[in-house]
């Protein structure tokens, strides 16, 4: 190998870098001026309820198309973000008073879980660190005794059953099915207008790249070669010295705190949190956008929470029962034709271009 | 200039999310859009999916007879797919993008709960048609189905005449049950009846056998049962093979309706008693026509049930009052709607002006062999919708914070 | 150095070690030879904390090693290689030595980019003589280039106790020889344990062996010692040509 | 007699119907290593065939066949491309099963149907109903037939052979394709059959087997890898947790007791789920 010597080195790497760094850029020009300036006030909203599940699967690309977790239970991430930051948005409006739900469920005062959440900055921290929490928490548990594979998905998947379960049965304190809605202000601002909208979008679009950029440089780190590592061999990497366990756990944790700050943005963007939102069903639909999109890349996992996200809209606009259908027939094709996803498909159109 | 690749994706991206952004032109002059919004998909389509038929029954029947103020309805419809978000979205779409003149829609309180915001923000309309826990009553919304004292209440008057003063409490988990549940403790505690047990299940639970056993341990006269949807079937089911019977034990439910009867079995559920304001056989001429036309429509086997019913009526309901206010602006018609009172196929309703509820008529029936439910009670003239339970001193402290 | 004393190991009632006593002094090269089933990986395999013996003891460098977790055997300097060698194939060699030689740096520093070359995997990748290959992924590597990645990365971890799992096994005549150079080579500043079946890699690179047979220690000594004691060749020798077969297993 | 003695035959009975549900999917898990998540539509496939059938008797038979010929059509279709990713194999099956939920809808309607009971099934002895003594007799009747399958039978035995060797089958002259295909039959076939159980307790629509596949699945991670055992005392363990959990809580609670009980056993025991050879590691 001929490697050009002195400045022309750091030239071709400085051009690398910068090349590295166009794509991204051009989405975000597009992402951060062009969507807010051309996208009706209706659609930017729900462009940003796409890129809220895409900050979900960004995660879900780390821990499963980097890590091998297959977490079927990210909903459950997302929740925590999301009920943290309707609880501190309920508790502005109520001013003192008890939110409208509790009113009907026959709580009569404010129970004291929900007390700090009056305060944004600790409903923020909890959005992420609550989910944090419980992902070292279930990490430990399950990575320390060596349950993987099937095994976890099927436990994370479980778990997302149980907390379903556990928010529904909990109203006076979660309002029950309904979840929590009717959200007015955030910050001062009102969330109905549509200028705040545009706000929020443009945080969510801000939150996704800069935690976009993150992960990328965290991948590309010894840290993503060692769970790359860990994926292809956990027990080799055993004697490397590392503790594979807490390596998942640690990278659970950050695809953990993603979602739950995913659902912390997404409360105020889309005005509802409800336990239909963490289930089994809406876990699994996440892992498919990113399975379609190409796990084994993060910006894969990305695109396939938009496209996937656009793609529901647009077919139950049009005919609603095809949804299931395309959903299904899109995956089996996915899984059997192009395991890599749509990530995969591009970089093999440029492979053959390039050869 | 080469443009990068990536770049050209995010914009093309771009421009299918965009696509739709272009309302159609406005309404041409002589249409009026409604909007239909009820799951299509997902576990309440069971439900939902009838009630949008009846709705879209009423557009074609007010449209054959010249429309409204001259114009055709044309129903935008949308699927809530069983998901409460999804039916905020939607209904933002509707008022938004469609720009609808009303939207008939929802069946769960999640739903309408999530849909409330919605309106009221939108300053537009909706139009629900289910039977639900009370203790609200929004300016944008129009509640065609019963609040509790147009069915929990009649229920347990209907029960207390019967004798039946010892009762076991069964539900799903939700807002409905458990409201519905609180007032029923209340309304025993003021009139001497006792309650035995109050047992709540997660939605969709299906095994019933230790439920079966706490009840039959208990052995109260009747059960009042507000489970939902599938968890109904398998208690019938459980609660039958366990020797229980609807002499011996009457379970009154107030959320299985006709279509609901089949899946359950009618070997497992006749004899039983249900709350509504309307059943297929209730007699009355505008009854007689809505059957008709709805197994015309839909087919012979169909049956009809309270909430198509009270979906059919919401539309007519609306359309008269667009026709008082001579327009279809929203602040118009809500001005011009208390008062309206129409013959329906439940006899006479009322709408409301201070809840915008209806004036029902409460009754009670029993399921025949024959899947369909004869009536056995009523009460006797529509009863003034009160979501609060205002008017019942025994409930005072049941409405909760407002 | 290491020390195990009557190490016995059960897997549903079938003792695959019994009662097993192995001294290693610092700086020895030691074979460990015996037919198939004789327990030798199984030995190795307890050192390394990757089975829990049924009783016994297995110290190291003054510490105990029965019960500890296999990363914290490993950071108190005791490596190993696997028969069949597990190298991270998406990687490329660098990248698998330098996580090789990471794990002393605590997790949060791993969160940056590697940068450059480190001494250690300098080290390994000059030894191991994989120098050319360093940016190729390991995953084109032929099976010898991959065995060499292996101890190079053993190398890399700087262990005080190298354990090689029949380093040789598959390798064509060449690659055996330079993994004999290696071998001798790592042997002058480590302490280096070897399973290993075949002979003549055995006569010329061992000095002390032992023989394990139906899980209990046959015979120690020099390789000639060994080779004229009439029960090994009973044992070892009489079921060579199907030790081959095995051994050559990919 | 007291209620909580009562518990005891119903927590039994959730077991049996629990054990029914999962055997199917313990089978083809245990044998072949794949996570069958299209096994709620399999149950579900073999409801609408005991609906279609009408009679109780006649429907097992039909219900395991056509259970069973879906799950060969799918293998032999789908997953035996990706045997070697078996978390991939696990998100296939899901897809299938969305598809076979919403063809469910679209041939039956999305409400519910009626199966009616057989008359004989009638009454009870005692707290138990006959139609619950049929599930357990039906559930014990099911683990025997697969026992006495892979320790009795030839091509029991070649499975058996098959999931501790396969390459070694598979040069020993053992067709390895047929016994996975056979395999996958027959586990699905025992949903089929776990299908028409249901139908005597629980309603059949589309959405039926969503009902059942965590707890089956639940059942499979609690009993350990595939174990014919290991699940018969998980789904009784788990049945009787679950009576008395909800006996002395309530139904939501039991289910989150039943899940932290779970974690908590995994804690205890994780050796049943997992393997590990220390020559060729994973």
């Amino acid at each position: 190998m001929n490697r050009p010597r002195g400045m022309p080195v750091l030239r071709s790497r400085v051009l690398t870098s910068i090349r590295r760094h166009v794509p991204f850029a051009a989405v975000a020009v597009v992402a951060l001026v062009a969507a807010p300036l051309l996208l009706e006030p209706f659609r930017l909203g729900l462009l940003a309820k796409y890129l809220c599940y895409a900050i979900v699967a960004l995660g879900i690309g780390l821990a499963w198309g980097k890590g091998g977790m297959l977490t079927l239970g990210q909903g459950v991430f997302f929740g925590l973000g999301g009920y943290s930051m309707a609880m501190y948005l309920k508790l502005t409006e109520a001013e003192g008073g008890l939110p409208d739900f509790m009113g009907w469920s026959g709580v009569e005062e404010l129970p004291a879980l929900w007390a700090p959440f009056a305060n944004p900055v600790f409903a923020l921290g909890m959005a992420v660190l609550g989910p944090v929490l419980l992902a070292v928490v279930l990490g430990t548990l399950v990575f320390r005794q060596r349950v993987r594979g099937a095994y976890f998905a099927i436990l994370t998947q479980a778990l997302a059953a149980a907390m379903v379960i556990l928010l529904v049965g909990q109203q006076g304190l979660t309002g029950g099915t309904n979840g929590m809605t009717n959200f007015f202000e955030l910050f001062g601002q009102d969330l109905a207008d549509d200028s705040t909208q545009r706000g929020l979008y443009l945080v969510v679009a801000s939150v996704l790249g800069l935690l976009y950029l993150g992960t990328r440089q965290l991948v590309e780190s010894r840290y993503g070669r060692l769970l790359v590592a860990v994926r292809d061999g956990e027990d080799r990497v055993r004697f490397l010295g590392y503790d594979p366990a807490l390596v998942k756990t640690v990278t659970f944790a950050l695809s953990a705190g993603m979602a739950g700050l995913a659902g912390a943005l997404f409360v105020p963007v889309v005005g509802i949190i409800s336990p239909a939102l963490l289930g089994i069903v809406p876990s699994l639909e996440l892992v498919v956008a990113v399975a379609v999109g190409g796990r084994h890349a993060l910006a894969g996992a990305v695109l396939g929470a938009v496209v996937m996200g656009y793609a529901k809209t647009a077919f139950s606009e049009q005919f609603a029962d095809g949804w299931l259908y395309l959903q299904g027939a899109l995956f089996i094709l996915v899984m059997t034709l192009a395991p890599k996803g749509i990530a995969g498909l591009v970089g093999r159109l440029r492979n053959a271009r390039a050869a | 200039m080469r443009i990068p690749r990536p770049l050209v994706s995010a914009m093309l991206l771009l421009a299918l999310t965009a696509c739709g952004t272009d309302a159609e032109s406005a309404a041409q002059s002589n249409e009026i859009k409604v909007g239909l919004l009820h799951s299509l998909s997902g576990t309440m389509a069971i439900s939902e999916v009838t009630v949008r038929d009846a709705e879209l029954l009423a557009i074609d029947e007010i449209n054959k007879a010249g429309g409204v103020l001259g114009k055709k309805l044309v129903p935008v419809v949308e699927d809530g797919a069983s998901d409460w978000p999804t039916f905020a979205e939607k209904a933002t779409k509707l008022i938004r993008q469609d720009k609808v003149a009303a939207v008939f829609g929802g069946w769960t309180s999640a739903s309408r709960k999530a849909m409330l915001p919605v309106f009221e923000r939108h300053k537009a309309l909706l139009w629900y048609p289910v039977q639900y826990e009370g203790l609200e009553s929004s300016p944008y919304i129009f509640y065609t189905g019963a609040t509790t004292n147009q069915q929990i209440i009649p229920g347990l008057d209907y029960l207390r005449e019967q004798g039946k003063k010892r009762l076991f409490l069964v539900g799903s988990d939700y807002v409905f049950p458990r409201t519905a549940n609180k007032i029923i403790k209340a309304y025993a505690a003021a009139n001497g009846m006792e309650i035995l047990g109050e047992e709540y299940t997660p939605l969709g639970h299906t095994e019933y056998s230790t439920l079966v056993n706490k009840v039959t341990q208990a052995r109260p006269d009747a059960v009042f049962n507000t489970l939902n949807g599938d968890s109904n079937v398998a208690f019938f089911k459980q609660l039958k093979s366990a020797g229980a019977t609807a002499e011996s034990m009457p379970v009154l439910s107030v959320s299985i309706a006709e279509e609901e009867v089949t899946g359950i079995g009618v070997d497992n559920i006749a004899g039983h008693p249900v709350a509504w304001n309307y059943y297929q056989t209730t007699e009355t001429p505008a009854n007689e026509a809505f059957v008709q036309a709805y197994k015309a429509k839909y087919g012979q086997d169909k049956v009809t049930s309270d909430p198509m019913e009270a979906g059919y009526n919401a539309v007519y309901l609306w359309a008269e009052a667009v026709r008082k206010a001579g327009t279809t602006e929203v602040e118009a018609v809500r001005k011009a709607a208390p008062g309206i009172a129409l013959e329906r196929p439940e006899g006479l309703v009322t709408i409301d002006g201070e809840n915008q509820h209806l004036y029902k008529t409460a009754r009670i029936g029993v399921i025949q062999p024959d899947g369909l439910i004869k009536q056995v009670w009523d009460s006797g003239e529509p009863i003034k919708p009160d979501p609060y339970l205002k008017g019942y001193p025994w409930a005072a402290g049941l409405a909760g914070a407002k | 150095m290491l020390e195990l004393r009557d190490v016995t190991v059960e897997f549903d009632g079938f003792r695959a070690l019994d009662g097993v006593d192995l001294t290693v002094p610092e700086g020895e090269l030691r074979f460990l030879i015996g037919p198939n089933g004789a327990g030798k990986t199984t030995l190795i395999d307890v050192i390394t904390g990757l089975t829990r013996p049924a009783a016994g003891s297995v110290r190291f460098g003054g510490h105990d090693l029965v019960g500890r977790k296999e990363h914290q055997i490993v950071r108190l300097g005791v490596g190993r290689t696997f028969q069949t060698s597990v190298v991270f194939e998406e990687l490329t060699v660098i990248e698998n030595l330098d996580l090789a030689a990471g794990f002393r740096s605590p997790l949060w520093s791993l969160a940056r980019r590697r940068k450059g070359v480190s001494e250690a995997v300098a080290e390994a990748l000059a030894r191991t003589g994989l120098e050319e290959l360093a940016e190729r992924s390991a995953g084109v590597l032929s099976h010898g280039q991959r065995q060499w990645l292996e101890i190079g990365m053993l190398l890399a971890q700087r262990p005080r106790l190298l354990l090689l799992d029949e380093p040789v096994a598959g390798m064509s005549k060449d690659e055996r020889a330079r993994t004999g150079e290696l071998l001798t080579e790592i042997a002058r500043d480590h302490t280096v344990v070897v399973v290993e079946h075949d002979m003549e890699f055995l006569r010329r690179h061992a000095s002390t062996v032992t023989v394990l047979h139906e899980g209990k220690v046959l015979v120690e000594g020099s390789v000639e010692q060994v080779g004229a004691d009439p029960r090994v060749q009973e044992v070892y020798l009489g079921r060579r040509k199907a030790e081959d077969v095995v051994g050559n297993r990919p | 007699m007291p209620a909580f003695v009562n518990q005891l035959p119903i927590g039994l009975s959730i077991g049996a119907v629990l054990l029914l549900i999962a055997l199917g999917l313990t089978f083809t898990f245990g044998q072949m290593g794949v996570i069958n998540m299209a096994h709620g539509s399999f149950i579900m496939a073999g409801a609408y065939t005991a609906y279609l059938i009408g009679d109780l008797l006649l429907a097992l038979p039909a219900a395991f066949l056509v259970a069973g010929l879906m799950g060969l059509v799918l293998e032999r279709a789908a997953i035996r491309h990706l045997y070697a990713r078996p978390l991939d194999t696990l998100l296939l099956a899901w897809g299938v099963s969305l598809v076979l939920q919403q063809l469910a809808r679209d041939l039956f309607g999305a409400p519910n149907v009626q199966v009616p009971a057989p008359a004989w099934l009638a009454g009870g002895i005692g707290i138990l109903p006959y139609n619950r003594l049929f599930i357990m007799a039906l559930a014990v009747a099911g683990v025997v037939a697969v026992w006495a399958y892979l320790t009795r039978t030839g091509l029991g035995r070649r499975t058996q052979a098959v999931v501790q060797n396969r390459r070694l089958a598979a040069t020993s002259g053992i067709d390895t394709g047929r016994v996975d295909m056979l395999t996958f039959f027959i586990g699905s076939g025992l949903a089929g059959v776990a299908g028409v159980a249901v139908t005597l307790i629980g309603p059949v629509g589309p959405a039926l087997g969503e009902v059942y596949i965590v707890d089956a699945f639940l059942v499979v991670v609690a009993g350990g890898l595939g174990q014919l055992r290991g699940a018969v005392l998980a789904a009784v363990g788990l049945g009787l947790l679950n009576s008395y959990a909800e006996f002395w809580s309530d139904a939501s609670l039991a289910k989150v007791i039943v899940f932290a009980v779970i974690i908590a056993f995994l804690q205890i025991r994780p050796q049943g789920m997992f393997v590990l050879r220390s020559r060729v590691l994973t």
